[in-house]
C-alpha cells in the first residue's frame, strides 16, 4: 500500500486516495506523426524493473495529477513533483542519483 | 531399476520398498555451450513451448533457462481457471486449442495435472453484461466453442451457495462453459518439465539471463548467471519480466507489469463444484480439491515487480464475493499472495517475431494465461520452429498495435482470468 | 425556495455520537487563480479571506475553504447561494475564473459528541488526532469522496455528493452505533 | 488422562464456571479458559482427525501454532468451521464439534487410508488416476475431494456485523510479551505515538509462565507495572485480542481485533479490522517451539513441552498424569519442574544430547527425575491416546533400550523465532547454526517508502531466547537460569529406518511425514518451494508454524546440502487466518457499494419501478402496472410517449461546464466535431474518442456564453469524462486557460417527450416554449411553473421533446408538478428500456450498444460529426491507421427480419466458409435489437461488412437450437425518416 506526497495540497496520500496513471512524460504524437513515434507514444513502454517515472492523480483529494519517481522493485519513492513538467524535475533526478548511484539516468 | 513411467501399479510396486525406487521427475544439468533453441522462462508457457518444439517439430537440442525454480512465476501462483469462452475469433481459437489439449494432457504427459472440467459460469448482473454474454455464446457457437446461456434458476442449481437475489446486482443468468474448469497448476509445470527432460532437453534452474547477445541484427546467445550460452534461436517467455528481457535485446514492448493478487480460505468440505466469475463486481471463486476457496479479483493499477499487491484490492474483491456468496463471511482468509502480470495495450497476448532476427516473444497473457499454456506452447513452438506464425499465432503479432487491429476482450468480460 | 428539499431532509441518528444531515446549505465552487487580487477583492466584499492551503475560514454567516490550488468552496445560506454566485461571477468577470452554484449537488452532514472522531476513523484514512481545527481535509469515506473539517468543539462536518447522501448516512449510522465505541 | 487440577491456574476464575458442549456432550470449564484448556480439563484428549489419513489427533500446542485441534464452532447462521481451540476463548453455551470424520470422531471410516499409508505417499495422485481419461473428473476427483476439505460448510448468511478502522502512529509493537512491553516503554518515553497489539487477552507472553527476574521483580510483577505505566501515557494505545495480521508496503499494517466473539448476538461488531499506517513496526512476537520427529509423534497426548507447561500454569490443567519429556534443549526442563510443582509424575526426561549439564538439568535431577541423555524416542505407543514410549539411543537406528508407561509426552525440538512480520515485506534471515534457528538478519530489513528500514524485531522473535539477553537489549536487568546449548535434532533416532520415518510427522494437519519430504528430494523437487507444493508441507491452516523448519532441515539433509542453501518458503499474510467478514467490514447489503439516487428516486420506488443498474446509479427500467409484464409496461410507455406525452428522469446524464478563453479550442480537441463555432444558445450533438480512435462517449454540447460551454455525457460517463478533461488540461495543455466543473448532480433533468409535450409545458406556464421562441436544438433559461429552469429543445426519441433542468433539491417537486399538470394529457413516466427502444426506432446509436470499445465513429455513419476542417482532435491520428481506414470494416445498418420477429441479442451474420482456425466466417453482428411497439415488429441495428452498400440484401443469423434467422439490411432509421416530428 503506497503512500505518496501530493505536491499540490501537501497531503501524504493513502494509495486508496489516489488513482494511478501509468508512465509519465509521454510525448503526444498527433496527426501526421510517423508510425514509430505514434507507437512509442501509445504503446511502447519502458516498464523498467527499477526507477520509474509515473503519473498519479490525487483523485479523492485536490483532484490534481502529479508525477512520482519510484522504484518498481523496492517501491522506494524518490520524490513527487507537479505534472507540469515535460521531463523529470532536476531535484528528483538528483534524489534518484543520491539513492541509486549506478542508475543510468533518465532515458 | 528405477521407476520412470507413472501408474497405479508402479505406485503399488514402489510401496513395497517404501518408494525408494522413484527417479527424478526432471534432471537438473549444467548448461551446455550451445543449443539450437534457448527458451527463457520455465513457466508453463516456456516449458510447453519447449515440449512441443520436441514433440511436434522434432527440435530437442533445447534449453529452458529459469532464474528461480521452475513453475515459480505466475504459473505457480494463479487461480487455475480454464475456459475458452472468449469473444474474438483469434482468442477463442487459441484458448480452445489449449482447452482441448488440457483434456488429454495427463495422458500425454503421463503426469496427472488434474484437469477438472467442472464447469465455469460468468454471472450476468446487468442488462449490459447479459447482452455481452449472449453475444459471446453466439460467437462461441460459430467458433466451435461449446458454451451456452443459462437462466438464473439454473445458476442456483449449479451453485447452491450463491445468492442470486442481489439485492444490489441480482443474477440475471450466466454464460456457462460446461467443459471449462481448473487444473493443478504446479502439476502442469512439473508434467511439462518432466516431458522436456525425458526428451533430453536441459532445464536449467537458478540461472538468470542477464544479457542478450546479437550480431548484426541477429541473436547469437545469452549471458546468464551461469555463464554465456550460444543459441540459434531465442524464445522469451518471461511474462512479467518481458520488458526487462526486451530491454536487454534493445527493443520495447507494449507491456506493463503489475501485481495481481489471489488468496485462499481455510479448507472446508466440497460446497461448490463449478468455477464462478462475477465480473461486474470483480471477483471470482472456485474450490480446490483440497477444499480451500480460491479467490482472485482485479489487477493493481501501477507498475510493480514485487510479488505483493495492495490491500484495498483484496477488500474490494472479498466484499464482492461476500455479497455473492454470503456464507463465506464466516470463513477465514488463510494466505494471500501476488504475482507480476504482463498487461498489453489491448489486454490480449503477444506471440510474435521481434525487431531482432530469431528472437521470438510470447508474453502479455496478463491475468489469464494459465488456461492457454498448452495452446500457447503449441503455437509458439510452431512460430519458433518455422520462423513464421501459424494460424493460431497469426493475429497476435506486435504489428497489430500500430495497425490498430486490437483484439479486445474487455468488450464482453471485465475480469480476464 | 419553498420547493427545495435537502437530500435527506435533515435525517439524524443517535448512537455513541450524533449523526445528522445538515439540511439545505449554500455552496459555491470558485475556480480561479487564488493569487489574483480580483479574487481577494471579491471575497473581501463578502467578508471572507482567500484561505491558505487546506484551510477553511469560517465567518459568522459564511465559510470559505481551500479545495485545490485553483479551487475554493464557499459555504453560505442556501437561499443566498444563487445571488452570491452571481455577485462573485460579476466581480470576477474580468478574470479567467469559473463561479458556479453547487448547493444542490452536495449533501452535508454533522457528526457530534465526545467520540465524534471515532465514527469517522472507521471510514476515512485520516489521522484525526492530528486534524487541526480550521483544516479542510478532502479524502474518502468508505467508497465515496468526502471533504471534512472540525466545525465546532466535538463536532465534525462532512460534505459529499448529493446522489450518495443516503449511502453516507448509512455509513455514519452503523459507525456510530452504541457498542461500536473504539476507546 | 488429562484433567483439571484442584488448585492454581493464573488465568482462570474458578468462581465463574462455564458450560459448553463438544460433539453433543456437555462439559464444564472456567472463565479464562481457552476451548483447548477446557477440553483437556474435561478429559477430552482426542479432538480431531487428520486431513489425509484420518489419524486420531489431540491438542499439541497452546497457541496459534496448533495444527490439530480445530473444531466447528456455533450453530445455524453463526456456525464457523476450522476454529482453533487453543486461541478461542471459552464462553457460556459454546457449541463445538470435531471435524473431518465420518460417522464419528471415535470411529472414522476414513481411517482406512492410514492402513494403506504406503500407497498414499506425497504426490501419489500425480502418478495415478489417469486412466481411463474421464475417470479423474467423474470417479477419482470426487473421492479425493470428499476425503479432503476440513471443516463443515456454513450454510447461511452471517447475521453478525463487522467494521474497520484506520489509525496512524509512529510505532506499532506487535506482541505484548516482555520484549514488546519493553520496546513500547522505550518508544513511548521517547515521545512516539505507540500502538501495542497483543493477540491474546493477556499481557506478558511466555515470561509470566516461565518465570525469571526482571528489574528486581518477578516477571509477572514487572509485566503488571509495565502495562500500568503504558496505560498511563496518552501517546500509547494498548490493544489486546488484536493480532497483527500483516506488514504491508510503506508501513501499512492490518490488525485483526476480536471484539464480540465471546458474546454472539450482542449487536456489537464481531471483529474490527485495523488499517494502520506506521513509521516503524517493532515485531516482538516471540518464538514457537518445534516438535521432534519420531514415530507416533502425532498421537493424542504428545504435546509441545511449553504447551504442557502453559496448561498447567495458566489453566491448572494437567495434559496427563505421567509425562515423559523428550528434548534437545534445556527449556523443556522447565516443564518437568512445572509438572512436579503441580504434583504430577515425570518418569523421565529423555534428552537427545550426550552428557549435558546445567542448572536446570541439575534442578530436575535433584527432584529425583531420571534424565536419559543421548537418548530419544523410538516409538510412541497407543492410538487414540498415548500409553507409553519406547526409548532408544538417539545415535542409533531405533533399537529399543527400554519402555516407559505414560499418558503424555512433552517434546521440545528447540525454538523458532516468529519472523513472519519481519519477512512479509522482504526482511531477510540468517541461519544460526549454534542455536539451530533462522533468525533475522538485522542488516537486511524490509524497507519502506524512504528506502530505510520499516521493521525492527526484538526478543525471542529476534532469536534472543534468554530472558537476561532479551531485557539486556533494552538496558533492563534480568535473570533466568543459564542454559546448556541446544543440539539440533531433525529426525529421532538419527538413523530411523523407513518404517519409523513413515510415521514421523512433520506437518500434522496435512499428514506430511519425514518420508514424504525425503521422497520429494529423491524425485528432484529440490527447491524448498517445490517440496512444499509437492508434499503440501506448511500449507495447512497453521501455515507450517510447527513444521516448516523441521521440514526444510530434513530436505537439506536428504540433499546433502546446508540448511541456509535450502532456505525458507515465503512468509505471507495473514499471520493467522482472518475472517472474510472483517475484511468486508460495513460493506454489505445496503452499504455493499454506494447506490447513487436521483432526486426523483423515491417517487420511482413508490411507483414500483423495475430498476436497472447504470454504473452506481439505479434507473427505472420501466414502471409495471398491476400484473403487467416488463415487456407490456415498456410497450405502453413507448406508445404513450409517441401519442401523448412521457416523462424520463434524465438526471443521471453528465453535465460538465467548461469555461475559459481557450474552452472552444479545448473542446475542438476533445470532440470530433467543431464546437468552437457553436452559436451561443445553441445545442450540438458531439462525439468523443480516446487516443486509440475508439468512440468513448457522446452527448449534446450547448454554448452558454462567449467562453462557457456545457457538455452532456452519458450517465455512466460523467466522472470518467470529467477526469479525462482534467487529465488533458493538467498534463498536456496546462498553458490553456480552461476551467471545468462537474455539475451533474446540481440539476435534476427531465425529458418531456411526445406530441403533447408543449401543451404540458404551456400549462405549467412561465416560459414561451413555442417553435419560434425555442426552436429545435436551442435552449433557454427561465422560470417554468415557478421553477428556475433551463429548457433544451433536443430529442433522443424523435418526438417533440424538451429536456428541462431544475436545481436538484427541487427535482422531486418539479417531477410531481409535471405529473400533475400532465394528467389531462395522459402523461406517463417511461424508463430506460423505453428510451432505448425509441432511440433505436430513430436509428440513434447508444454508447455501449453500438459501441464496445472497438468501434470508431466512421463505422457508425457518423462521419458527418467528424470535422474535416480540424487538423487534430483526440483519436484522429489513431483513426489514420491501416486497420481503421480499411474499407472492409463493418458499418452500421438497420436490420429487419423477414418474418417481423425480433432478432436475438448479439447474433452474428455468417459468411461462406471457415477461417484457417476452423471457425465459421462472419460478416456482421447485431448491436441492438428490440420489438418496436410503434411499428409492431422487430427492429435491429447492426454492424455489417460493406453494410451501407448492401441495402436490401438478406443475411443469415444462426440463432438458438440450430435455427437460422433471415434478416434484411435496411436503413437504420425506422421511424419518421424525415425527422418532422421532433422539429415542430
Ligand atoms: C494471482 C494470479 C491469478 C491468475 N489467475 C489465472 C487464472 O485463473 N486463469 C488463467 O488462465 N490465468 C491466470 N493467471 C495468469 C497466469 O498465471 C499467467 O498468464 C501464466 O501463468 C503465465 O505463464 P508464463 O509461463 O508466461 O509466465 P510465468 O509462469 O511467470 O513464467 C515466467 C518465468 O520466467 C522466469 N524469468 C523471468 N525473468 C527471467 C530471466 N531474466 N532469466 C530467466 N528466467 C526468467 C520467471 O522466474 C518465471 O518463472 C493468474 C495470474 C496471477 C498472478
Ligand atoms: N529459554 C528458551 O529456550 C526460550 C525460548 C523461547 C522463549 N523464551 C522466553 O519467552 C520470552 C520471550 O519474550 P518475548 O516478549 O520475546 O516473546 P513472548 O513469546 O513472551 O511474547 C510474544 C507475544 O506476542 C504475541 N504475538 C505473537 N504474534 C502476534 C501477532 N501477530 N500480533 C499480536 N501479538 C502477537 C504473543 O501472543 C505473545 O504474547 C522470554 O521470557 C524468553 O526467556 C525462552
Ligand atoms: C490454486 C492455489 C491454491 C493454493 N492453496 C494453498 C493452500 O491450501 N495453502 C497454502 O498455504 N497456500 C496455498 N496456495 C498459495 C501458495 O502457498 C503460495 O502462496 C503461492 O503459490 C504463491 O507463492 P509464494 O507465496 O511462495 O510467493 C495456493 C495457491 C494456488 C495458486
Ligand atoms: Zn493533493
Amino acid at each position: 500500500m503506497l503512500i505518496l506526497h501530493c505536491p499540490y495540497c501537501g497531503v501524504d496520500c493513502e494509495e486508496a486516495e489516489l488513482a494511478p496513471g501509468g508512465e509519465a512524460h509521454l510525448k503526444r504524437f498527433g496527426p501526421g506523426s510517423s508510425d514509430t513515434d505514434f507507437e512509442g507514444y501509445m504503446f511502447a513502454r519502458k516498464n523498467p524493473k527499477g526507477v520509474h517515472f509515473e503519473r498519479w492523480r490525487h483523485a479523492y483529494g485536490c483532484g490534481k495529477w502529479f508525477l512520482a519517481a519510484r522504484c518498481t522493485a523496492t517501491l522506494e519513492v524518490f520524490g513527487t513533483y507537479k505534472a507540469q513538467n515535460s521531463v523529470p524535475h532536476p531535484d528528483v533526478i538528483a534524489a534518484v542519483k543520491a539513492r541509486r548511484p549506478d542508475w543510468e539516468g533518465y532515458k | 531399476m528405477g521407476n520412470r513411467r507413472y501408474s497405479m501399479f508402479a505406485v503399488a510396486r514402489e510401496a513395497m520398498r517404501f518408494h525408494a525406487g522413484w527417479e527424478r521427475a526432471w534432471k537438473s544439468p549444467e548448461p551446455k555451450k550451445r543449443y539450437d533453441v534457448v527458451v527463457v522462462g520455465a513457466g508453463g508457457h516456456g516449458l510447453a513451448t519447449a515440449y512441443y518444439l520436441g514433440k511436434v517439430h522434432g527440435i530437442t537440442n533445447v534449453a529452458v533457462i529459469e532464474k528461480g525454480w521452475l513453475g515459480g512465476g505466475n504459473t505457480g501462483r494463479n487461480t487455475t481457471i480454464i475456459r475458452s469462452n472468449y469473444l474474438q475469433d483469434p482468442s477463442a481459437a487459441i484458448y480452445e486449442k489449449a482447452r482441448g489439449l488440457y483434456e488429454d494432457l495427463s495422458q500425454d504427459l503421463n503426469y496427472n495435472v488434474m484437469f477438472s472440467p467442472r464447469g465455469l459460469l460468468m454471472l450476468a448482473q446487468s442488462e449490459h453484461e447479459m447482452r455481452g454474454y449472449k453475444r459471446t455464446v453466439y460467437a462461441n457457437n460459430l467458433q466451435g466453442v461449446e458454451t451456452r446461456w443459462i437462466e438464473r434458476n439454473e445458476v442456483k442449481d449449479l451453485v447452491p451457495i450463491i445468492n442470486i437475489d442481489g439485492p444490489r446486482y441480482p443474477v440475471l443468468g450466466a454464460l456457462y462453459q460446461e467443459r471449462g474448469g481448473t487444473a493443478r497448476h504446479d502439476a502442469v509445470a512439473w508434467g511439462y518439465a518432466r516431458g522436456c527432460s525425458n526428451m533430453g532437453m536441459d532445464i536449467i534452474q537458478q540461472c538468470e539471463v542477464t544479457g542478450v547477445r546479437t550480431e548484426n541484427g541477429k541473436v547469437v546467445g545469452v549471458d546468464t548467471s551461469k555463464g554465456s550460452i550460444d543459441c540459434g534461436k531465442l524464445a522469451m517467455v518471461v511474462a512479467g519480466h518481458s520488458s526487462v528481457l526486451a530491454e536487454m535485446a534493445g527493443f520495447r514492448l507494449p507491456i506493463e507489469s503489475a501485481a495481481l493478487q489471489a488468496w485462499v480460505s481455510e479448507p472446508i468440505k466440497p460446497c461448490m463444484d463449478v468455477v464462478v466469475m462475477a465480473n461486474l463486481v470483480h471477483g471470482y471463486m472456485s474450490q480446490s480439491d483440497k477444499g480451500e476457496m480460491v479467490i482472485g479479483g482485479g489487477t493493481d493499477g501501477f507498475n510493480n515487480y514485487t510479488q505483493r499487491g495492495s490491500w484495498h484490492h483484496v477488500e474490494e474483491t472479498v466484499r464482492a464475493l461476500v455479497e455473492t456468496f454470503p456464507m463465506i463471511s464466516r470463513l477465514k482468509m488463510l494466505r494471500q499472495w501476488g504475482g507480476i502480470v504482463d498487461m498489453t495495450g489491448d489486454r490480449s497476448p503477444i506471440l510474435s517475431k521481434t525487431p531482432v532476427e530469431n528472437i521470438f516473444v510470447n508474453c502479455g497473457w496478463g491475468t489469464g494465461g494459465f488456461k492457454s499454456i498448452p495452446g500457447s506452447g503449441w503455437a509458439m513452438a510452431e512460430l519458433v520452429a518455422k520462423g513464421e506464425p501459424g494460424p493460431l499465432a497469426a493475429d497476435f503479432g506486435l504489428n497489430r498495435f500500430i495497425e490498430g487491429r486490437f483484439i479486445d476482450e474487455s468488450v464482453a468480460a471485465g475480469v480476464a482470468h | 425556495m419553498s420547493n427545495a428539499v435537502s437530500p435527506l431532509n435533515g435525517k439524524s441518528a443517535e448512537g455513541f455520537a450524533r449523526v445528522a444531515e445538515a439540511g439545505l446549505k449554500g455552496m459555491i465552487t470558485i475556480r480561479a487563480d487564488l493569487a489574483s487580487k480580483g479574487l481577494a477583492k471579491a471575497l473581501k466584499a463578502l467578508g471572507l479571506p482567500v484561505p491558505a492551503l487546506r484551510r477553511i475560514e469560517e465567518g459568522e454567516a459564511r465559510a470559505i475553504a481551500w479545495m485545490s490550488p485553483d479551487e475554493l468552496l464557499l459555504i453560505c445560506a442556501y437561499d443566498e447561494a444563487a445571488a452570491t454566485a452571481a455577485t462573485l461571477a460579476e466581480a470576477l468577470a474580468k478574470e479567467h475564473a469559473l463561479v458556479t452554484n453547487v448547493s444542490d449537488a452536495r449533501a452535508m452532514f454533522t457528526v457530534s459528541g465526545a467520540k465524534a472522531d471515532e465514527v469517522l476513523m472507521k471510514l476515512s484514512p485520516v489521522d484525526f488526532p492530528k486534524l487541526a481545527a480550521g483544516e479542510m481535509r478532502r479524502t474518502r469515506a468508505a467508497q465515496v469522496a468526502a471533504a471534512l473539517w472540525r466545525s465546532g468543539p466535538e463536532e465534525l462536518s462532512l460534505v459529499c455528493f448529493r446522489s450518495v447522501a443516503s449511502y453516507m448516512f448509512g455509513l455514519l449510522e452503523v459507525s456510530s452505533r452504541k457498542g461500536g465505541e473504539i476507546s | 488422562m488429562s484433567h483439571r487440577l484442584s488448585t492454581g491456574g493464573r488465568l482462570i476464575d474458578r468462581k465463574k464456571p462455564l458450560s459448553f458442549s463438544f460433539n453433543g456432550k456437555s462439559m464444564q470449564g472456567f472463565a479464562g479458559d481457552t476451548l483447548a484448556a477446557a477440553l483437556l480439563g474435561a478429559g477430552q484428549t482426542m479432538v480431531g482427525r487428520s486431513f489425509k489419513y484420518h489419524r486420531p489427533r489431540g491438542i499439541v500446542a497452546s497457541g496459534v501454532e496448533e495444527p490439530n485441534a480445530l473444531v466447528g464452532l456455533g450453530q445455524g447462521d453463526r456456525f464457523e468451521p476450522d476454529q482453533r481451540t487453543t486461541t478461542t476463548e471459552l464462553f457460556e453455551g459454546a457449541v463445538t464439534k470435531s471435524q473431518n470424520h465420518w460417522p464419528s470422531l471415535e470411529f472414522d471410516v476414513g481411517e482406512i487410508n492410514d492402513k494403506f499409508y504406503r500407497l498414499l505417499p506425497a504426490g501419489f495422485y500425480y502418478k495415478t488416476f489417469m486412466f481411463p481419461r474421464f475417470a479423474w473428473k467423474h470417479l477419482f476427483e470426487p473421492i479425493v475431494r470428499q476425503s479432503a476439505g476440513l471443516g463443515a460448510v456454513p450454510k447461511e448468511a452471517d447475521p453478525d456485523r463487522y467494521e474497520q478502522a484506520y489509525a496512524f502512529c509512529d510505532v506499532v509493537v506487535a506482541g505484548g510479551g516482555v520484549s514488546g512491553l519493553a520496546a513500547a516503554l522505550r518508544e513511548a518515553k521517547a515521545g512516539k505515538r505507540v500502538i501495542v497489539m497483543e493477540q491474546t487477552a493477556h499481557w506478558g507472553g511466555r515470561a509470566v509462565v516461565d518465570g525469571g527476574q526482571i528489574d528486581g521483580h518477578d516477571a509477572e510483577g514487572w509485566v503488571r507495572d509495565a502495562v500500568a505505566a503504558l496505560e498511563g501515557m496518552d501517546n500509547v494505545t494498548l490493544m489486546t485480542r488484536t493480532m497483527m495480521s500483516g506488514q504491508y508496503d510503506h508501513g501499512y499494517i492490518v490488525g485483526y481485533q476480536s471484539v464480540a466473539d465471546t458474546t454472539p448476538g450482542d449487536g456489537r461488531p464481531r471483529h474490527r479490522l485495523w488499517r494502520i499506517r506506521t513509521k516503524m513496526t517493532i515485531a516482538a512476537n516471540g518464538a514457537i517451539e518445534r516438535p521432534l520427529s519420531f514415530y507416533g509423534n502425532d498421537i493424542p497426548g504428545v504435546m509441545l513441552a511449553s504447551a504442557v507447561r502453559d496448561y498447567v500454569v495458566n489453566w491448572a490443567v494437567a495434559p496427563g498424569k505421567r509425562t515423559v519429556i523428550v528434548t534437545n534443549n534445556d527449556d523443556a526442563y522447565r516443564t518437568a519442574l512445572a509438572l512436579l510443582d503441580a504434583g504430577l509424575e515425570v518418569p523421565a526426561v529423555v534428552d537427545a544430547r550426550d552428557n549435558v549439564n546445567s542448572a536446570l538439568i541439575a534442578a530436575v535431577k535433584a527432584r529425583g527425575v531420571k534424565v536419559m541423555t543421548g537418548h530419544g524416542i523410538a516409538k510412541v505407543k497407543g492410538r487414540k491416546s498415548v500409553t507409553g514410549v519406547e526409548i532408544c539411543r538417539q545415535a542409533g537406528e531405533g533399537t529399543v533400550v527400554n519402555e516407559i508407561a505414560c499418558d503424555c509426552v512433552a517434546m521440545s525440538g528447540g525454538w523458532s523465532p516468529i519472523v513472519h512480520l519481519w519477512s512479509h515485506c522482504g526482511g531477510k534471515l540468517n541461519w544460526d547454526e549454534a542455536n539451530a534457528m533462522f533468525r533475522p538478519d538485522q542488516t537486511r530489513p524490509a524497507t519502506g517508502a524512504d528506502g530505510q528500514a520499516m521493521v525492527q524485531i526484538v526478543g525471542a522473535a529476534n532469536g534472543d531466547l534468554g530472558l537476561s539477553q532479551i531485557m539486556g537489549s533494552f538496558g533492563i536487568g534480568a535473570a533466568s537460569e543459564e542454559e546448556a546449548p541446544i543440539e539440533a535434532v531433525w529426525v529421532m533416532p538419527a538413523g530411523a529406518p523407513p518404517a519409523l520415518r513413515f510415521k514421523s510427522f512433520l506437518d500434522y494437519q496435512n499428514d506430511v511425514k519425514v518420508s514424504d519430504v525425503q521422497l520429494a528430494a529423491r524425485e528432484g523437487y529440490e527447491s524448498v518451494e517445490h517440496t512444499k507444493r509437492y508434499t503440501t508441507l506448511g500449507m495447512a491452516t497453521d501455515q507450517g508454524k510447527l513444521s516448516n523448519i523441521n521440514g526444510l532441515a530434513v530436505l537439506s539433509d536428504a540433499l546433502g546440502r546446508a540448511i541456509p542453501a535450502t532456505g525458507t518458503t515465503t512468509f505471507r499474510p495473514p499471520y493467522t487466518p482472518i475472517s472474510f467478514g472483517a475484511i468486508t467490514g460495513e460493506a454489505r447489503g445496503e452499504l455493499f457499494q454506494p447506490l447513487r439516487r436521483t432526486p426523483m428516486h423515491a417517487w420511482h420506488e413508490a411507483r414500483g419501478a423495475h430498476w436497472e443498474p447504470v454504473g452506481q446509479w439505479r434507473r427505472p427500467y420501466c414502471y409495471p402496472r398491476g400484473n403487467e409484464t416488463h415487456r407490456e409496461a415498456v410497450n405502453r410507455e413507448i406508445l404513450n410517449a409517441r401519442t401523448n406525452v412521457g416523462l424520463l428522469d434524465a438526471s443521471t446524464l453528465g453535465k460538465i461546464v467548461v469555461k475559459g478563453p481557450d474552452a472552444g479550442k479545448f473542446l475542438d480537441m476533445l470532440y470530433t466535431n467543431m464546437m468552437s463555432t457553436l452559436g451561443i444558445g445553441k445545442c450540438r450533438y458531439g462525439l468523443m474518442c480516446n487516443e486509440n480512435g475508439f468512440l468513448s462517449d457522446d452527448g449534446v454540447v450547448v454554448r452558454i456564453d462567449e467562453d462557457t460551454w456545457l457538455c452532456h455525457t452519458t450517465s455512466g460517463g460523467a466522472d470518467r469524462i470529467h477526469g479525462w478533461m482534467e487529465d488533458w488540461l493538467q498534463c498536456e495543455w496546462w498553458d490553456w486557460k480552461v476551467y471545468t466543473a462537474n455539475l451533474t448532480e446540481q440539476f435534476a433533468q427531465v425529458a418531456v417527450v411526445g406530441p403533447k409535450a408543449r401543451m404540458l409545458l404551456e400549462k405549467l406556464g412561465g416560459m414561451d416554449v413555442s417553435k419560434e421562441a425555442l426552436p429545435f436544438m436551442t435552449f433557454k433559461d427561465g422560470v417554468l411553473g415557478g421553477f428556475n429552469a433551463r429548457i433544451y429543445r433536443i430529442s433522443f426519441s424523435g418526438e417533440l421533446s424538451y429536456e428541462i433542468a431544475v436545481p436538484a433539491n427541487e427535482g422531486a417537486a418539479f417531477w410531481e408538478a409535471l405529473n400533475a399538470a400532465g394528467e389531462e394529457f395522459g402523461v406517463m413516466p417511461y424508463g430506460t428500456e423505453g428510451l432505448h427502444v425509441m432511440r433505436a426506432e430513430k436509428g440513434f446509436i447508444m454508447i455501449g450498444d453500438e459501441t464496445d470499445g472497438t468501434v470508431i465513429p466512421q463505422d457508425l455513419g457518423l462521419g458527418w460529426a467528424i470535422s474535416k476542417k480540424k487538423e487534430d482532435y483526440l483519436g484522429k491520428r489513431a483513426q489514420a491507421r491501416s486497420h481503421m481506414t480499411d474499407p472492409g470494416r463493418w458499418k452500421l445498418v438497420g436490420l429487419e427480419t423477414l418474418d417481423g420477429s425480433v432478432l436475438p441479442d448479439g447474433v452474428y451474420a455468417v459468411a461462406e466458409g471457415h477461417n484457417p482456425n476452423g471457425q465459421r466466417n462472419v460478416q456482421g453482428r447485431v448491436t441492438s435489437t428490440y420489438y418496436s411497439p410503434t411499428l409492431g415488429k422487430g427492429i435491429a441495428m447492426g454492424l455489417v461488412k460493406h453494410g451501407p452498400d448492401r441495402m436490401g440484401e438478406v443475411l443469415d443469423f444462426p440463432a438458438d437450437e440450430g435455427k437460422v434467422i433471415k434478416a434484411r439490411i435496411v436503413d437504420a432509421v425506422f421511424y419518421d425518416k424525415a425527422g418532422e416530428k421532433q422539429d415542430v
